[in-house]
C-alpha cells in the first residue's frame, strides 16, 4: 500500500462532505437523494480503506450491507418522490412545506 | 502506478461529487454521480476489495443510477431550480458546516492508528468476503432480505397512487426491485 | 386500636363511592345521594378516630402498612397521630358540608362533578394520612387534577385562567418537592417517614431539601407572594370547589410545612425560622389590608385566606407548643370559618348571580336566618372570643409572642385588619337600604341551613371547649417542638417569672 | 455450519407474519376478509412475546445478545406493536387504506425495533435500524390521497437517510479505531477523537430515529401529516428502538467514557425537553402537540441514558414502556374523531367528546395526565424514576430542568384534556365506532393506570435490566 | 348564696338570649319582654343575695371553675369565675341598671318588628358583660369583653337598614379592635412574664407594690398594653371616636351600653388589675391619669356646642370616664369605682329621658328644635333635671360626692391634674344645663309631646331615684359600705382625709357657676356665640379630620395601592411575566420549524458539528 490509507480518508471524507452540503444546498429532491448516495459511497470508501488497513473482513462487509441498504432506500424514496409528484407536480423540495411551526 | 491511479481515481470522484451537487439538471447529476461510483470501483480494487468493485459496478452503477435516471426521465427532468428558493441562506449554512464537519472528520481520521497490514491475495475476494458474510453475518443477511421485501412493499403501496382503491391489483413498481 | 383497615377505609371510601356513581343511571337525586353517603362513612369513621385517639401519646397510634413498590422500598403507609388527626377529621367534616351545602347548585353533569369531588376527598384524606413521601406525593398531586376540572368546568368567567393558574403554581412548587424526595431518598435510602425521622442530615443537604419541600408547600399555604393564583382559583370555583379549596386544600401547605419541613429537617427549619416568622407576618398584613380592596366578595375572602394562614405559618415557625397548637387549631378553625364564608357567598351568589359587593345591600332584612348564622361565620373568621377563631388565633399570637414580642405585635395588628374587612363585607352585603334586588332573594333552604347550622355548631364547639381538640395533639407537639426546638420547649419566653 | 436459530426465534415469528400476511393478501379480497390480517398480526406478536420469554438469554454470534435489556424492550416494541394493530384496522377500513401491506409493514418495523434492541454490533445495528426505519416511512405516506400524508412520508426519508449517512459514517470510524464493528470491542476501547466522534455520530443517527433536539425537527412535521395510527405506532416503536440502542452504546458499552459522553447527552437531553415542551406549549392541532410532546419525551428517556447509572438505566426502559401506553392511549383516541372522512386533529375538535363517548374522554384525560407526569398515573412514577436517576448522577440542573419543563407541560396536556370535557361538540366531528381501538385505547389506558397505582411488579421487572451494568 | 350559685348570673341572661334569638318570633312580644326582662331580673336576684352574703362576711371571695379551657404545655387556661367585691359591684349595677333598661325597652322598642333580636342582643350583652367582669383570669374577662363589643356592634347597628348606623356599628367595632390588639398583647405580656392569668394569682404576685417586679420594664409594658385596651373600651383619648357615633343605636341601648356599663369597662379592666398596675410603677401617675384628665376636658367641651342631645350625653360619658381614669390614675381606685357607680345611674338616666323625648318626637332629639318640654313631659324634665344636676355634680345628688371624691384625691396627688378637672367640672355643669334648657325650658316648638309610657317612665323614675341618693353609697368619709365593701380590692392605704371645707366649696361652687353660666347664657333658648371656637370645637379640636387625614384614608389608599399596584401589577405580574417568556419562547421555538427538509437537515448537521467542537474544545 504505497498510497497511505489516511490519503483515502481524507478523500472519503471531502466526498462524504460534499454529499452533506449537497442536501443542504439543492432543492431538487432527485439531487438530495443523489447526494444522500454520494455520502453513503463516501462511508464506503472509508470502510473499504479501514478493513484494508485493519486487514480484516468486517469493513468489506459493511460496504455490501450498505449496498443492500442503499438499494432499498432508493426504491423507497424514489417511489414516494413519483407518488409526490404524481399529485403535486413537483419535485422541489421547498415546495413541500404544508407542515411547518 | 497505485499513486498515479489513487491520484486519478480521486481528482475523478472529486470532480464526480461535485458534479452531483452542482448540476444544475438532475440528468447531469446522475452522470456525475455514476462517475464517482465508476472511480471508487477502482479505489476498491486498489484496496483489495474485488468483489466490493464488482458489486459497486453491478449494483450501484447498474442498478441505482439506472433507477435514477428512469426517474428522472419519468418526471421529465425539470429544473425547477431556476425559481428563486422560499428558504435563503442554505448556503451560508452549508459552506461554515460543511467546511467543520470536513474538518471533524479529516482530523478524525488522520487521527486513526495508521497500520497498514499485510494482506493475502485472498483478502477481498469474493470467497473471503461470502465466508465471513455467511459464517459472521448471516443475520444481518437475512435481515437484509427482510429490507428487501420492505423495498418491495413500500413500491407496491405508493404505486398504487392516490385514489387507487385498495382492492386495485398493484400494478407498478415491481421492477425496481 | 384494632381494626388496621380504617385508615385505608377512611381514605379509599370516597374512591369507591366515585366508582359506584360512574355506574349509577344520571339521575341527579340518586347520585348526590350516594355522594353524600359516601362522604359520610369517612366522616364517622373520622368520628371514630377522634373518639378513640389516646391523649399523650407522641407518636403514630393507628398505622397500616403494606409493601407497594417493593423494589425501592415504597411502602403504603398510612398512620394517624396527634397531628394529622385534626385535619383529618376537618376534611371529612367538610366535604359532607360543602355537599350539602351546595346540594343543587351544581346542575349540570352533576355525575362528574360528585365523581371529582370524591376523587378530591380520597386524595385530600391520604395526603393527611401518607406516612411514606412517594405516597404522600401521590395524594397531594392527586388532589390537583379534580380541582382542576372542578374549576375549569364548573367555574365562574375566567375558570380556564384561573384552573390553569391554580395548577401551574401548585405544580411548580410540588415538582421541586418530587426532586427533594428522590434526593432524601438517595441520602437516606428510605422514603418511610418513620425511618427517616431517625436520619440526621447534614446541614447543607437540609437545608436545600428543606428549600425544596418548603417552596411546594408555601405555595400551597399560600405564603406572601406566592399567593396569587388564590384569589383567582377560589374565585372562579364553585361553591363547593372553593369550599374544599379554602377549608382543606389549603391545609395541605401548612400541614406538609409541620410534618415534613419541621420534622425532617429541623436545623434548616431553625435557619429558616425567621424568614418564614416574616412571611407569615406580611401575609397576614398584606392579606388584610388587600382584602379590604375588594370588591368582588369572594375575592375579599379568598384573600382573607392570605392572611389567616399567615398567622398559621407564624405559628408554626414559633416553634413552641403554643404557637405549633395554635396552628394547627387554626388550620382547623380556618377550613371552618373560610369554608364557611364561601358557603355564605355561594348562597347568595346562587340568588343574584353576581359576587360584587355593590349588587348588595340590606341581605338581612331579607334573610334574617342567613344574616344570624353568617354573623357567627364572620365573627369566627375575625376570631372574636366564644368562637372558634380565638382560641387558636389567641394561641398562635402567644406562641408568636414568646418567639419574640414583635412578631405577636404585628399579627395583633391582623387582628384589627381583618375586623376591618370582614365589616366592612357585612356592611355593605347585609346592612343597609335593602336593594330591589335583593328583595326578591328567597329564603335559606334546608340543605343551607343545615350546612351552616352544622358549621356553627362546629365554630361554637371549638370556641367554647376546645379541649378535645387540644388534648389530642399535645404530646405530639410537644414532641415535636422537642425536636425541633428543644431550648424553646418549656419556660417562659422573658423569663422574669418569679 | 450449523445455525441456532432459537435467539431469534421471536423476531422470526413476526418476520414469518408479516410474510403471511404478505402472501396471503395477494389472494384474499374484501374488507372483512382482511381482518384477518389483524389477527394473524396479533398471533405472531403474541407468539413472539410468549417466546421472548421462553427462550430467555442467549447470544447468536458475536452480533446478537438476548439479554434482560433486549427481551424488557422487545417485550415493550411487542406490545406496542399489538396496540398498533389494534389502533390501525377500524381507520384504515374507514378511511380505504385497508391493505395488508400496512400490517406487514407495521410488522417489519417491529422486527427492526427487536433486533435493534438487542445488536451485539454496530453493522448489525445499522441495518436493524433500516428495516425499523424504512416501513415507518412508507406508513407515514400510507393515506396515499392526502398531500400532508406524502409531505410526511418525503420529509421523513429524506432526513432519515441523511442522518443514517451520519451514523455510518460514526460507525466507519468506529472501526477504524478498534477494527471491528462489534460492542464487544468498543467496550475496551480508550477514548480517542476519531472514536469519539464515531460514537457521535452514532448516537446522532440514534437521536434522530428518538427525535432528539436538535435532530427533531422532522418529528412535528411527519406526525402531523402521517395517518393516526401510524404515528401513534412510530411514536412509541420508534423510540423503544432507539433509545433502546442509545442504551445500549452508552451506559451499557461506554460506562468508562461517562464522563466524555454524559454532558453531551444532558445537554441534548435538556434542549429536548425545553424545545419539546416548548414547542408543544401552543399548537393547535393535536397531532402537532403530541409530535412535540413525543420530542419533549425523548428528552425524558434521554435523562435516564445521561445518568448513566443502572437506575437510570432500568428506569428508562420504565418510561419506554409507561411512554408507550400512554402515547398510544392518546393517539388511540384520535383515530375514533373524524371530520368530513379524514381526521378531525385539532385541539378543538375534542370538544363535547365526554358527552358522547365518556370512556374516550376518560382514558384521554387519564393519558394526559400520565404524559404529564401526575399520580397516579404511570407518567408520574416513570418521571420519578428518571429524576431520581439524574439526582444520582449528580446532575441535579437536569432534572431540575425536567420538572421545570414538566411544569410548563401542564399547560398544554390539560389543555387537550380540558377540552375533552367542555361542550359542546364542533360542528361537523364525529366520534366513529371502532371496536378494535376501543380495545386498543382499553388496554394501554389500562396499563398507563395500572403501572402508576400497582408499579411494583413492572418496577421489579425492569430492574433487572440494571444488571448488565455491573 | 354560696359560690355554685354565681355560674347561674350570666347563665340566666345567656339563656334568655338563646331562646329570645331562636324563638323570639314565636314567643311574642310579650314572651319575649318577659323572658328578657326576667332572666335579667333574675340575675340580679341572684346577685345580689350572693353580694349580701360577701359583705355581711357569711362567704368569702371565691373563684368557681368550670372546665379546662385552653390549655397547652405549660399555659393552663380554665373558665373559671370570681366573686368578690368588685365583681359584685359591677354585677349588681350590670343586672340592676340593666333590669330597668330591659323594661324601659319593653315600652321604647315596643313598635319595632325586631322586638325578639334586640331583646336576644340585649341580654346576650348583659350576660357578656357579666362574663366580663366575672371573669376569674383575663383571658376569660377578654371573651366578655369582645362579646361586649360584638353585642354593641349589633345594638349599634341594629337599624341596619340605615346606612349610617351600620357604619357607626362598624366604626366601633373597629376602632375597639385597635384597643383590642394592644389589650391581647397585654395578655400576652402578662402571662410571659408571671406566667399565669388569674387575677388571684397576679395579685399574688405582684402584690404590695410588686415587690422584686415593681417598675418591672415587661410589667410596664403589660400595663400599659392593657391600658390601651381600656382606652379603647372606655373611649378615652386618642380611641374615643367611635362613642359618639355610637349613639346610632336604640337609646336604650346608649344608656345601659354606651353609659352605665360596657364603656366603664375600662375602668373595671384597671381596678380588676390593680395590684399590677400599682406594681407597673410609673403607668398609673403617668399615663393613666394624664390621659383620664385630658379626656375629661377634652370630652366636655366638645359636648358644649353639641346639637343631638344624645351626642352631648356622649362626649359627656367620655368625659365622666376621664375622670374615673383620673381617679385611678391617682390611686383613688374606690372613688373611680365609686363615680363609676353613681355615673351608670345618673348617665343612664339622662339617656333614658332623652329617650323618652326621642320616643315622644318619633326620634326628633336635635337641641335646635326642642324646647318647652317641660310642660308636656314633667316626668321626664324633672327625671333629666335630676340627673343633669347629678351630672353637674351639686350636692346632694349623687354625682357630687362621687366627684368630689376624685377631685379631692387628685388635688392631694396631682395639683395640676386637679386644676383641670376642676375646669372640667365647669364645663360640664355648663353644657348640661345648656342641653337641660334647649331642651326642656323656653317656649314649645312646633311639635306634640307626650309623657313617656309607664313602662319606660318607671325605670326612669327609679334610675331618678338612685341618681339623687345613690351618693350615700360610699363617700370615703361618710363611712357608708363603699369603700369598705371595696377595701380588699384596693387596700386600706388609700383611705383619704376627709376633704376640708375648702375642697368642698371649691367643688360646688364652680359646679354652681357652670350650672347658672349654662342656664343664663341658655335662657330662653339662645345660643351663644362661640365664633371660630364653635368649628373647633365641633369638628372635636380636628382630631376626627386628622384620623381621617392620617388613618382613615392613607389605610385606604394603601388597601388599594396593595391590591392594584403592588398585587395586581407587581406579585401577579411577575408570574404572569414568567409565563409570557414562556409563551414567547413557545413562539420562537415554533418559528425554527419552517417546514423546509434542508433547514432540518442543516439543523441536523450543526448538531454532529457541534458535537465535534465539543470534544475538540474539551
Amino acid at each position: 500500500m504505497s498510497v497511505p490509507a489516511s490519503a483515502y480518508l481524507l478523500l472519503s471524507a471531502a466526498l462524504f462532505t460534499l454529499g452533506t452540503v449537497g442536501v443542504l444546498v439543492r432543492r431538487t429532491a432527485l439531487i438530495l437523494f443523489m447526494s444522500i448516495e454520494l455520502m453513503l459511497n463516501a462511508v464506503n470508501l472509508a470502510f473499504v480503506t479501514l478493513a484494508r488497513m485493519h486487514g480484516n473482513l468486517d469493513g468489506q462487509l459493511a460496504v455490501f450491507f450498505v449496498l443492500v441498504v442503499a438499494a432499498v432506500e432508493v426504491v423507497v424514496g424514489l417511489s414516494i418522490l413519483v407518488h409526490i409528484f404524481r399529485s403535486r407536480d413537483t419535485v422541489d423540495v421547498d415546495e413541500v412545506d404544508l407542515l411547518r411551526g | 502506478m497505485e499513486v498515479l491511479l489513487f491520484a486519478v481515481s480521486a481528482a475523478l470522484s472529486l470532480a464526480g461529487g461535485v458534479g452531483v451537487v452542482a448540476a444544475r439538471q438532475p440528468v447531469h447529476s446522475a452522470l456525475s454521480l455514476l462517475l464517482v461510483l465508476g472511480s471508487l470501483a477502482v479505489l476498491y480494487l486498489t484496496l483489495a476489495a474485488e468483489f466490493l468493485a464488482v458489486l459497486q459496478v453491478i449494483v450501484y452503477a447498474g442498478a441505482i443510477v439506472v433507477l435514477f435516471l428512469f426517474v428522472i426521465m419519468l418526471l421529465h427532468a425539470r429544473t425547477p431550480e431556476s425559481r428563486p428558493s422560499r428558504v435563503g441562506g442554505q448556503w451560508s449554512l452549508a459552506v461554515p458546516l460543511g467546511l467543520a464537519l470536513w474538518a471533524g472528520l479529516s482530523s478524525a481520521a488522520l487521527q486513526l492508528p495508521a497500520s497498514a497490514r499485510a494482506v493475502g491475495p485472498e483478502f477481498g475476494s469474493t470467497e473471503a468476503v461470502g465466508r465471513v458474510l455467511f459464517r459472521e453475518f448471516l443475520l444481518p443477511f437475512e435481515v437484509a432480505s427482510l429490507l428487501l421485501v420492505v423495498g418491495i412493499v413500500a413500491a407496491v403501496v405508493l404505486a398504487s397512487g392516490p385514489g387507487t382503491l385498495p382492492s386495485a391489483p398493484p400494478a407498478r413498481g415491481r421492477e425496481e426491485a | 386500636m384494632s381494626g388496621s383497615w380504617v385508615l385505608s377505609a377512611l381514605v379509599f371510601t370516597p374512591l369507591a363511592g366515585a366508582l359506584l356513581l360512574a355506574l349509577l343511571p344520571r339521575r341527579d337525586g340518586l347520585l348526590r345521594g350516594v355522594a353524600l353517603a359516601a362522604t359520610l362513612v369517612p366522616l364517622a369513621l373520622a368520628a371514630v378516630l377522634f373518639w378513640q385517639a389516646p391523649r399523650g401519646e407522641p407518636g403514630f397510634w393507628l398505622r397500616e402498612r403494606a409493601p407497594w413498590v417493593a423494589p425501592l422500598g415504597i411502602g403504603y403507609h398510612l398512620g394517624v397521630d396527634g397531628i394529622s388527626l385534626p385535619l383529618v377529621v376537618l376534611a371529612a367534616f367538610l366535604f359532607p358540608v360543602a355537599l350539602v351545602g351546595t346540594w343543587d347548585a351544581v346542575r349540570t353533569r352533576v355525575k362528574e362533578y360528585l365523581v371529582l369531588l370524591l376523587l378530591l376527598e380520597t386524595a385530600v384524606l391520604g395526603t393527611f394520612l401518607a406516612l411514606d413521601l412517594v405516597l404522600f406525593y401521590v395524594f397531594w398531586e392527586a388532589v390537583l387534577v379534580p380541582m382542576y376540572f372542578l374549576i375549569g368546568l364548573w367555574g365562574s368567567e375566567r375558570r380556564a385562567y384561573a384552573a390553569l393558574k391554580f395548577f401551574l403554581f401548585t405544580m411548580a412548587g410540588s415538582v421541586l418537592m418530587l426532586l427533594a424526595i428522590a434526593g432524601l431518598y438517595l441520602l437516606a435510602g428510605t422514603f418511610d417517614f418513620l425511618q427517616l425521622v431517625n436520619v440526621s442530615l447534614p446541614r447543607p443537604a437540609q437545608a436545600w431539601l428543606f428549600a425544596a419541600f418548603a417552596v411546594a408547600f408555601a405555595i400551597k399555604v399560600p405564603l406572601f407572594p406566592l399567593h396569587t393564583w388564590l384569589p383567582d382559583a377560589h374565585t372562579e370555583a364553585p361553591t363547593a370547589g372553593s369550599v374544599i379549596l379554602a377549608g382543606v386544600l389549603l391545609k395541605m401547605g401548612t400541614y406538609g410545612l409541620v410534618r415534613f419541613g419541621l420534622t425532617l429537617f429541623p436545623q434548616a427549619a431553625q435557619d429558616a425560622a425567621a424568614l418564614f416568622l416574616a412571611l407569615g407576618v406580611v401575609g397576614i398584613l398584606y392579606g388584610a389590608a388587600v382584602a379590604y380592596a375588594q370588591a368582588d366578595v369572594k375575592r375579599l375572602v379568598a384573600y382573607s385566606s392570605v392572611s389567616h394562614l399567615g398567622l398559621v405559618v407564624l405559628g408554626t415557625f414559633a416553634f413552641n407548643p403554643q404557637g405549633l397548637s395554635g396552628a394547627l387549631l387554626q388550620m382547623v378553625n380556618h377550613g371552618i370559618s373560610t369554608g364557611g364564608l364561601f358557603l355564605l357567598v355561594g348562597v347568595l351568589y346562587e340568588r343574584a348571580h353576581t359576587r360584587q359587593l355593590d349588587a348588595f345591600g340590606g341581605v338581612a332584612r331579607v334573610m334574617p336566618t342567613f344574616a344570624a348564622l353568617s354573623l357567627f361565620v364572620v365573627f369566627s373568621s375575625a376570631a372574636l372570643p366564644g368562637t372558634n377563631g380565638f382560641v387558636g388565633e389567641f394561641l398562635v399570637l402567644l406562641g408568636a409572642f414568646r418567639r419574640h414580642p414583635l412578631w405577636a405585635a404585628l399579627a395583633a395588628g391582623g387582628v384589627v385588619l381583618s375586623a376591618v374587612y370582614l365589616l366592612w363585607m357585612v356592611q355593605r352585603v347585609y346592612f343597609g337600604p335593602v336593594q330591589p334586588e335583593v328583595r326578591r332573594f328567597a329564603p335559606l333552604r334546608g340543605h343551607e341551613l343545615a350546612a351552616l347550622g352544622v358549621l356553627v355548631v362546629a365554630i361554637l364547639w371549638i370556641g367554647l371547649y376546645p379541649r378535645p381538640w387540644l388534648v389530642r395533639s399535645e404530646a405530639a407537639v410537644q414532641a415535636l417542638v422537642q425536636r425541633v426546638a428543644p431550648a424553646q420547649a418549656v419556660g417562659p419566653a422573658w423569663g422574669a417569672r418569679p | 455450519m450449523r445455525v441456532d436459530l432459537n435467539p431469534v426465534l421471536p423476531e422470526l415469528a413476526v418476520a414469518l407474519a408479516a410474510a403471511a400476511v404478505l402472501v396471503g393478501d395477494v389472494f384474499v379480497r374484501g374488507v372483512r376478509a382482511r381482518a384477518a390480517w389483524l389477527v394473524v398480526g396479533l398471533v405472531g406478536l403474541a407468539t413472539a412475546a410468549s417466546l421472548v420469554g421462553r427462550v430467555g438469554e442467549a447470544a447468536f454470534g458475536r452480533l446478537y445478545a438476548r439479554d434482560g435489556l433486549a427481551n424488557a424492550l422487545q417485550l415493550v416494541g411487542l406490545a406496542s406493536s399489538v396496540v398498533g394493530l389494534l389502533l390501525a384496522r377500524d381507520y384504515l377500513v374507514r378511511r380505504g387504506l385497508d391493505r395488508g401491506e400496512y400490517y406487514a409493514l407495521l410488522l417489519l418495523s417491529t422486527v427492526g425495533a427487536m433486533l435493534l434492541v438487542a445488536s451485539q454490533d454496530l453493522l448489525f445495528l445499522f441495518v436493524a435500524l433500516e428495516t425499523l426505519s424504512l416501513p415507518l416511512y412508507v406508513l407515514a405516506g400510507f393515506a396515499l390521497d392526502s398531500q400532508r400524508s406524502q409531505e410526511a412520508s418525503l420529509k421523513y426519508f429524506l432526513l432519515g437517510s441523511f442522518a443514517s449517512a451520519l451514523l455510518l459514517y460514526g460507525v466507519a470510524l468506529v472501526y477504524g479505531v478498534t477494527s471491528s464493528t462489534s460492542l464487544a470491542r468498543l467496550a475496551q476501547a480508550e477514548a480517542s477523537f476519531p472514536l469519539l466522534v464515531g460514537v457521535g455520530l452514532v448516537v446522532v443517527g440514534l437521536g434522530f430515529k428518538a427525535a432528539v433536539v436538535p435532530f427533531h425537527a422532522w418529528a412535528p412535521d411527519v406526525y402531523e401529516g402521517a395517518p393516526v395510527p401510524a404515528v401513534a405506532f412510530m411514536s412509541v416503536l420508534a423510540k423503544v428502538g432507539a433509545v433502546g440502542a442509545l442504551l445500549r452504546v452508552l451506559p451499557v458499552t461506554l460506562p468508562h467514557l461517562l464522563a466524555t459522553w454524559q454532558p453531551l447527552v444532558a445537554a441534548a437531553s435538556a434542549a429536548t425537553m425545553v424545545v419539546g415542551n416548548l414547542g408543544a406549549l401552543r399548537q393547535t392541532n393535536l397531532k402537532r402537540m403530541l409530535a412535540y410532546s413525543s420530542v419533549a419525551h425523548a428528552g425524558y428517556l434521554l435523562l435516564g441514558v445521561a445518568a448513566g447509572n443502572a437506575l437510570g438505566v432500568w428506569s428508562t426502559v420504565y418510561y419506554l414502556a409507561v411512554y408507550g401506553a400512554m402515547n398510544l392511549a392518546a393517539f388511540g383516541v384520535l383515530t375514533f374523531l373524524e371530520r368530513a372522512g379524514s381526521e378531525a386533529d385539532e385541539v378543538e375538535d375534542l370538544r363535547g367528546l365526554a358527552d358522547r363517548s365518556p370512556a374516550m374522554a376518560a382514558a384521554f384525560a387519564l393519558s394526559m395526565a400520565s404524559l404529564t407526569g401526575l399520580p397516579p398515573t404511570a407518567g408520574f412514577l416513570g418521571k420519578f424514576y428518571l429524576f431520581t436517576a439524574a439526582l444520582q448522577a449528580g446532575l441535579v440542573w437536569l432534572a431540575l430542568v425536567g420538572v421545570a419543563t414538566s411544569v410548563v407541560s401542564v399547560a398544554y396536556y390539560l389543555r387537550a384534556a380540558y377540552a375533552a370535557y367542555l361542550g359542546p361538540a364542533r360542528a361537523g366531528v364525529r366520534v366513529q365506532p371502532a371496536p378494535w381501538a376501543g380495545v386498543g385505547v382499553t388496554l394501554s389506558a389500562a396499563c398507563t393506570l395500572l403501572f402508576g397505582v400497582l408499579p411494583g411488579p413492572l418496577t421489579s421487572w425492569v430492574q433487572r435490566v440494571a444488571a448488565l451494568l455491573r | 348564696m354560696g359560690a355554685h350559685a354565681i355560674p347561674w348570673i350570666v347563665a340566666l341572661p345567656l339563656a334568655g338570649a338563646v331562646v329570645n334569638g331562636l324563638w323570639g318570633g314565636r314567643l311574642g312580644r310579650r314572651g319575649v319582654s318577659r323572658v328578657a326582662c326576667l332572666s335579667v331580673l333574675g340575675a340580679f336576684v341572684v346577685s345580689a343575695a350572693a353580694a349580701r352574703d360577701l359583705a355581711g362576711g357569711r362567704a368569702s371571695a371565691a373563684v368557681v371553675h368550670l372546665f379546662e379551657w385552653v390549655a397547652v404545655a405549660d399555659f393552663r387556661v380554665s373558665a373559671s369565675l370570681q366573686w368578690d367585691p368588685l365583681s359584685a359591684l359591677l354585677a349588681l349595677l350590670v343586672t340592676g341598671v340593666g333590669f330597668l333598661i330591659h323594661v324601659y325597652s319593653t315600652g321604647y322598642m315596643a313598635g319595632d318588628p325586631d322586638y325578639g333580636r334586640y331583646f336576644a342582643v340585649l341580654n346576650l350583652f348583659v350576660a357578656s358583660m357579666l362574663v366580663l367582669v366575672l371573669g376569674a383570669n383575663l383571658l376569660v374577662l377578654f371573651v366578655g369583653w369582645e362579646l361586649v363589643g360584638l353585642c354593641s356592634y349589633l345594638l349599634i347597628g341594629f337599624w341596619f337598614e340605615r346606612p349610617a348606623a351600620a357604619a357607626a356599628g362598624r366604626k366601633a367595632f373597629v376602632v375597639n379592635r385597635v384597643g383590642d390588639a394592644a389589650f391581647v398583647l397585654g395578655i400576652l405580656s402578662t402571662w410571659a412574664l408571671l406566667g399565669t392569668l388569674e387575677f388571684r394569682e397576679i395579685a399574688r404576685l405582684v402584690g404590695d407594690g410588686g415587690g422584686a417586679l415593681r417598675g418591672h420594664p415587661a410589667l410596664v409594658a403589660a400595663a400599659l398594653l392593657l391600658f390601651a385596651g381600656a382606652v379603647g373600651k372606655s373611649a378615652q383619648l386618642p380611641l374615643y371616636v367611635w362613642l359618639p357615633d355610637a349613639m346610632e343605636g336604640p337609646t336604650p341601648v346608649s344608656a345601659l351600653i354606651h353609659a352605665a356599663t360596657m364603656v366603664t369597662a375600662g375602668v373595671f379592666l384597671v381596678g380588676r388589675l390593680w395590684p399590677l398596675f400599682e406594681a407597673a410603677s410609673p403607668v398609673l401617675g403617668a399615663v393613666v391619669a394624664p390621659v383620664g384628665a385630658a379626656t375629661a376636658l377634652f370630652a366636655a367641651t366638645v359636648a358644649t356646642v353639641q346639637y343631638d342631645m344624645k351626642r352631648v350625653l356622649a362626649y359627656s360619658t367620655i368625659s365622666q370616664l376621664g375622670y374615673m381614669f383620673l381617679a385611678l390614675g391617682v390611686g383613688a381606685g374606690s372613688a373611680a369605682f365609686f363615680h363609676l357607680t353613681t355615673h351608670a345611674f345618673f348617665k343612664a338616666l339622662l339617656f333614658l329621658a332623652a329617650g323618652s323625648v326621642m320616643h315622644a318626637l318619633h326620634g326628633q332629639i336635635d337641641l335646635r328644635h326642642l324646647g318647652g318640654l317641660c310642660r308636656a313631659m314633667p316626668v321626664t324634665f324633672l327625671a333629666f333635671a335630676v340627673g343633669a344636676l347629678s351630672l353637674a355634680g351639686l350636692p346632694p345628688l349623687s354625682g357630687f360626692w362621687s366627684k368630689e371624691e376624685i377631685l379631692h384625691a387628685a388635688r392631694l396627688h396631682a395639683v395640676g391634674l386637679w386644676a383641670v378637672a376642676l375646669v372640667t367640672s365647669f364645663v360640664t355643669a355648663y353644657y348640661i344645663t345648656r342641653a337641660a334648657v334647649l331642651a326642656f325650658l323656653g317656649e314649645p316648638g312646633s311639635f306634640h309631646a307626650h309623657e313617656a309610657p309607664p313602662a319606660m317612665a318607671w325605670p326612669t323614675v327609679a334610675l331618678a331615684v338612685l341618681a339623687a341618693f345613690g351618693g350615700f353609697l360610699g363617700a370615703g368619709w361618710a363611712a357608708v359600705p363603699l369603700v369598705a365593701f371595696l377595701q380588699p380590692v384596693f387596700g386600706a392605704h388609700e383611705k383619704l382625709a376627709p376633704p376640708g371645707a375648702v375642697d368642698v366649696g371649691l367643688a360646688v361652687g364652680v359646679a354652681a357657676c357652670g350650672t347658672l353660666v349654662g342656664w343664663w347664657t341658655h335662657r330662653g333658648r339662645r345660643e351663644v356665640r362661640l365664633g371660630r371656637l364653635r368649628d373647633v370645637l365641633a369638628a372635636q379640636w380636628g382630631l376626627e379630620a386628622l384620623y381621617d387625614l392620617a388613618v382613615v384614608r392613607p389605610a385606604r389608599a394603601l388597601s388599594g395601592w396593595l391590591y392594584h399596584r403592588v398585587d395586581s401589577n407587581v406579585v401577579d405580574r411577575a408570574a404572569s411575566a414568567v409565563a409570557e417568556a414562556v409563551v414567547r419562547a413557545s413562539g420562537t421555538v415554533r418559528t425554527w420549524q419552517t417546514g423546509n427538509v434542508r433547514q432540518y437537515a442543516a439543523g441536523v448537521l450543526a448538531g454532529a458539528v457541534v458535537l465535534f467542537a465539543y470534544w475538540v474544545l474539551r
